[in-house]
């Protein structure tokens, strides 16, 4: 499909649908239901130095046209990632967004530098953001400066392109973004989950054993939408969206908000075939719309607003 | 393997207070191999809740292609499964997990069923094998009360039946545990679903010195194992890193196997 | 109805359901519906200074279990919403929360002052957090120290207790909420809508002429419960809570949350007969929950949180 | 007065590509007194999509208690409506808003109805009524193309009716106001419904000279004049304070009355 191939900093892809960190494992278990070879990438859970059990369960709860998890960061630890998860991933010809994160600065750091390494990494995506641990993490998430930092750092040792994740629980998101430029990132990916939280009618208790927990899905498209058509006006970095795509349609809005890719979440759980049903729709409804290529949606939204540098790369 | 299909609705009908039986025909009752297996329901198509619903299945009809499900309608989702209708379809991903081994019954063992409230249903299907193997089954089923109750006649065409009702108001009073204590139910090994209390007495009194195998619940995201929602300790480890997902590790682990 | 009657500053209510401002205009259109008397009360539509006529349409558009509005504080202005539209609704007795808005704090202090004389207007709403204006606004409902200003100055005028409406757009909202505290608030009153947008698959334009607008409905609950649940524990102001209500389950998931009353707004869209059926359906609910009366409610999810002494009262 | 009723379907059918007819039994159709005036619609129940659709009422039938409407199933909300069938229920809040003024045609009147695409449904309750009453009704409507037609019989049973198509499939090629030029229809009164630039147009030529009645659209929210999602700015204050809300003081206003 040449009407679907982008070519964004260290990735060269088919199509711009990639299953979002933590909502397709590793990709063992969609391997069973279609060939991964379909995807235009995968981003991976989130990977910690150490191996994390993560939180009690609850884990998840539902809501009106969404859903709140509270994972914790579960993962089997950056050794384990390495030897067997992306060691596993070679036999597809998909390249690899490797979601880091971390507690401290040094973790995030040491994560990234080796897992670049890996033969099918192809770009990192810094986990800035996730709602769901307690230490640390939130400063890295809503402080522009702590921000910028950790993302220069990261870019000092890493052996491929960084995009950084930024989370939508923030005042000013053009701010963040311009931070994490500043400090070198070559692309965003946005946007992580809103916070919320869910109480139990009979028990009066949250129905997450960690109480709140990251919104998801449906949901929150109309934030995601906003943020990045704001973002992507002011910064001129590349942005992966997400944030309750279910639809070839979504796919679209999300381009012309400002996107130059697209990242699927909480629709796998909803429809484990999602992923290659979208890549299958969108050429027919780009020709229906009358588009030769999918990039020539990037930014249609923008209306007088000069158009960036990058976006026409 | 794991297949989604809309499948359709050949029968639906209550058969007590709040609780349904639903039959569905498709293409996937072909790999459904295990007692004890799940599928992951889409209840009210695209305008829905958001989220599947995990049903275990509690029979299979190879021949007709059609199996069984039991539920209870509590919430959005079951509400709106339990209002559809024959002819409707139903979109089904499945089946999922690992069910019952019933392997594990060797020659001349007892065997004891024990099922509390909506984990009663997929020892239907267990039993049916079992008994057809040719073991002798027991069956110990606990309810909130009598209006609760059911299937209690098919599983007595199977095997012994006792029915305990929480309220005393049909068959014991009192729990599942107290029926195989007052009346000397004896088993060599033990399958069981239910709510994670009973499941953990269970574990405690037989985990030992029989063979016992449970069913678990967790609330659920994907169903196949890749979200990590529903994971549970593993018993040697448990506050470390290793687990198994309940979804597709489980639902039935073997008593000792993860931390209740 | 004994179990539903409530009193927070300045208000002594029958029940503790109000149509949340902007959502019920001066409660004319649904006065031809449904006997106003039986609400515990009514936010009545922002009142500026001056008369403003609003944002161009389109003004709304739907989104998934949400709606977005740009309606840009559209009011016949101070003086007609006291002699015409106050003086209206004094034929009911219902008392009168009034949403107060405006660019310049002046405008917000004369707003306060007069609109606070008037004999049914029980409390003000102070809105600090419309995201439909865009002059000045934004900085009142993001900057701790704006918002504890502006509070401290109406107080200052005010002769009815000051309730503070909080934005959601914000990092940290407890550190909002505990600044209108020091400021001298009385109350508070959130959530009002997130920032959203969304944009036409044919045009690629925004749909709303605002371009971005507030999101509200179902979609934005597990949002406004996280905060709710937070702030509660923070700051001993009551809390009037609201978005996505939509019934009397919602209701109580609110109380639990942590809030005193709650607020019900694009429902009346879904259902114009939505708050009077709540609070038909309250009491019913109550009982079945083992509750003698709603303020037991309150806070249950804190869990092993003291409970503040204001919950108490 | 406005009610909120779970009126029956009676029948729905589809009358030309993607336009459906629906017609609805219930109490409120008594309180329906104008031609023009509209319903807003929770379509798909409780799980639909959250805002109610406004959909005008294209004829009432008082004896039967029933009222039909005529719609373009193009996103979600309609899609849905368009599912159901005789026996369901749909969810009606109506009769909204003001319709076109009847009595404004005065004796010797020549009367013309204007319709573009899915603003023609309303023009059918106006032309019954006005040719009950007597008058002369010419209708010229305008569609997309050949099979977006719909109703033209029905038209033609009260009186001439010219048919436009943007395309040229089918009647005269062009616009409605392409058609009064080209015909030379002569007229005293005009009452029309349609998209905004034909209502210009129409304002435009004859606004000043003729009686002159529109019917407008807006997104709308409450659609009762609650939430000011659909206002207009007021013809004689085209830029100040001054307001009409399209839901409750329209959606018919006459020309030169607001501003388009
Ligand atoms: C492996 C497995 C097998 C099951 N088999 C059956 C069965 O055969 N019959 C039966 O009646 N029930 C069964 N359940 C429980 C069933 O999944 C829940 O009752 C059902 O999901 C509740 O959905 P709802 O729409 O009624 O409730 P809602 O309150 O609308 O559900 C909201 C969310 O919470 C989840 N949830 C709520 N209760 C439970 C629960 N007890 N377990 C897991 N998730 C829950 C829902 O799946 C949904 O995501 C099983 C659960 C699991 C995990
Ligand atoms: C007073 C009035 C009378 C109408 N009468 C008819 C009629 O008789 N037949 C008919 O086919 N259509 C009529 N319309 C237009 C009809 O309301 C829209 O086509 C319909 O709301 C679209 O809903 P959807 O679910 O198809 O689209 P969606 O795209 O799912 O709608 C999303 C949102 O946008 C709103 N919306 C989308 N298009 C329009 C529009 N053109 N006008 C107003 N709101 C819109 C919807 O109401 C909804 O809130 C009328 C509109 C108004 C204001
Ligand atoms: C169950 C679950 C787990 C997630 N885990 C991660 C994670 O490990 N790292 C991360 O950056 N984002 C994680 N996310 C966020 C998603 O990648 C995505 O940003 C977010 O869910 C919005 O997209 P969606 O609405 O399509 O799900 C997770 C989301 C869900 C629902
Ligand atoms: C159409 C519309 C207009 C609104 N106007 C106002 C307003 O004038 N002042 C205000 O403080 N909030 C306004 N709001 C916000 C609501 O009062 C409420 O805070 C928000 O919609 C969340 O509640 P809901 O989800 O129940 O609608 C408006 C909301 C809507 C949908
Ligand atoms: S439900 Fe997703 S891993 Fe088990
Ligand atoms: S739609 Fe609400 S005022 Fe017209």
């Amino acid at each position: 499909m040449k009407s679907l191939e982008i070519s964004l900093p260290g990735l060269s892809l088919k199509n711009p649908i990639m299953p979002a960190s933590g909502c397709f494992g590793f990709g063992r278990e969609y391997s069973g239901l279609y060939d991964l070879n379909q995807l235009g990438a995968i981003m991976i859970k989130a990977t910690t130095l150490e191996p994390r059990f993560g939180n009690p369960t609850p884990r998840v709860a539902e809501t009106t046209a969404g859903m709140l998890n509270a994972i914790g960061l579960q993962n089997p630890g950056l050794d384990r990632v390495l030897n067997e998860e992306l060691t596993w991933l070679e036999q597809f010809d998909v390249p690899i967004i490797a979601n880091v994160a971390g507690s401290l600065e040094e973790d995030y750091v040491e994560v990234a530098k080796e897992i670049s390494k890996a033969k099918n990494v192809h770009a990192l995506e810094l986990n800035i953001s996730c709602p769901n641990v307690k230490t640390g993490g939130i400063a890295f998430g809503t402080i522009p400066e702590v921000a910028k930092n950790l993302t220069k750092k990261v870019k000092e040792v890493s052996e491929v392109p960084v995009y950084v994740k930024l989370s939508p629980n923030v005042t000013n998101i053009v701010e963040m973004a311009k931070a994490v430029e500043d400090g070198g990132a070559d692309g965003l990916t946005m946007i992580n989950t809103l916070l919320g939280m869910r109480l139990d009618l009979k028990t009066a208790q949250p129905i997450l054993a960690n109480k709140s927990g990251g919104l998801s899905g449906p949901a929150i498209k109309p934030v995601a939408i906003r943020m990045i058509h704001e973002v992507s006006q002011h910064v001129s970095l590349p942005i992966i969206g997400m944030g309750g795509v279910q639809s070839a349609e979504d796919v679209i809005e999300y381009f012309y908000a400002g996107a130059s890719a697209v990242a699927v979440g909480t629709a796998n759980f909803v429809d484990p075939f999602v992923c290659p049903k979208i890549i299958e729709e969108l050429p027919v409804l780009l020709q229906e719309l009358g588009f030769d290529h999918i990039s020539e949606c990037t930014g249609r939204s923008w209306g007088k607003h000069e158009k960036l540098a990058y976006h026409r790369a | 393997m794991i297949k989604q299909e809309l499948c359709t609705v050949v029968s639906q009908s209550q058969i007590a207070k709040d609780i349904y039986e639903l039959t569905l025909s498709g293409e996937l009752v072909r790999e459904m191999n295990e007692p004890g297996q799940f599928v992951h329901l889409k209840t009210g198509g695209e305008f829905g809740p958001l989220l599947r619903r995990p049903i275990s299945i509690s029979s299979i009809s190879k021949d007709t292609s059609e199996f069984t499900m039991i539920y209870r309608a509590e919430g959005k989702g079951t509400k709106l499964l339990s209002e559809s209708s024959s002819g409707d379809f139903v979109d089904v991903l499945g089946p999922l997990g690992n069910g019952f081994p019933v392997e594990a019954s060797e020659q001349g063992d007892t065997v004891l069923l024990v099922g509390g409230g909506i984990g009663v249903p997929p020892l239907y299907e267990l039993s049916k094998r079992l008994t057809a193997a040719g073991f002798t089954v027991t069956h110990i089923l606990g309810f909130q009360n009598k209006e609760a109750v059911f299937y209690e006649e098919y599983f007595n065409s199977l095997g012994e039946t006792y029915i305990a009702t929480a309220d005393g108001s049909y068959g014991t009073a009192g729990f599942v545990t107290d029926v195989i204590a007052n009346e000397g139910v004896k088993f060599d090994i033990l399958y069981a679903c239910g709510p994670t209390p009973m499941l953990r007495a269970l574990e405690t009194s037989y985990g030992k010195n029989k063979k016992v195998y449970l069913s678990l619940e967790e609330r659920m995201g994907c169903g196949i194992g890749a979200c990590f929602a529903c994971v549970c300790h593993t018993a040697d480890d448990p506050t470390g890193y290793t687990y198994k997902k309940v979804c597709s590790d489980g639902p039935v682990f073997k008593a000792g196997e993860v931390v209740l």
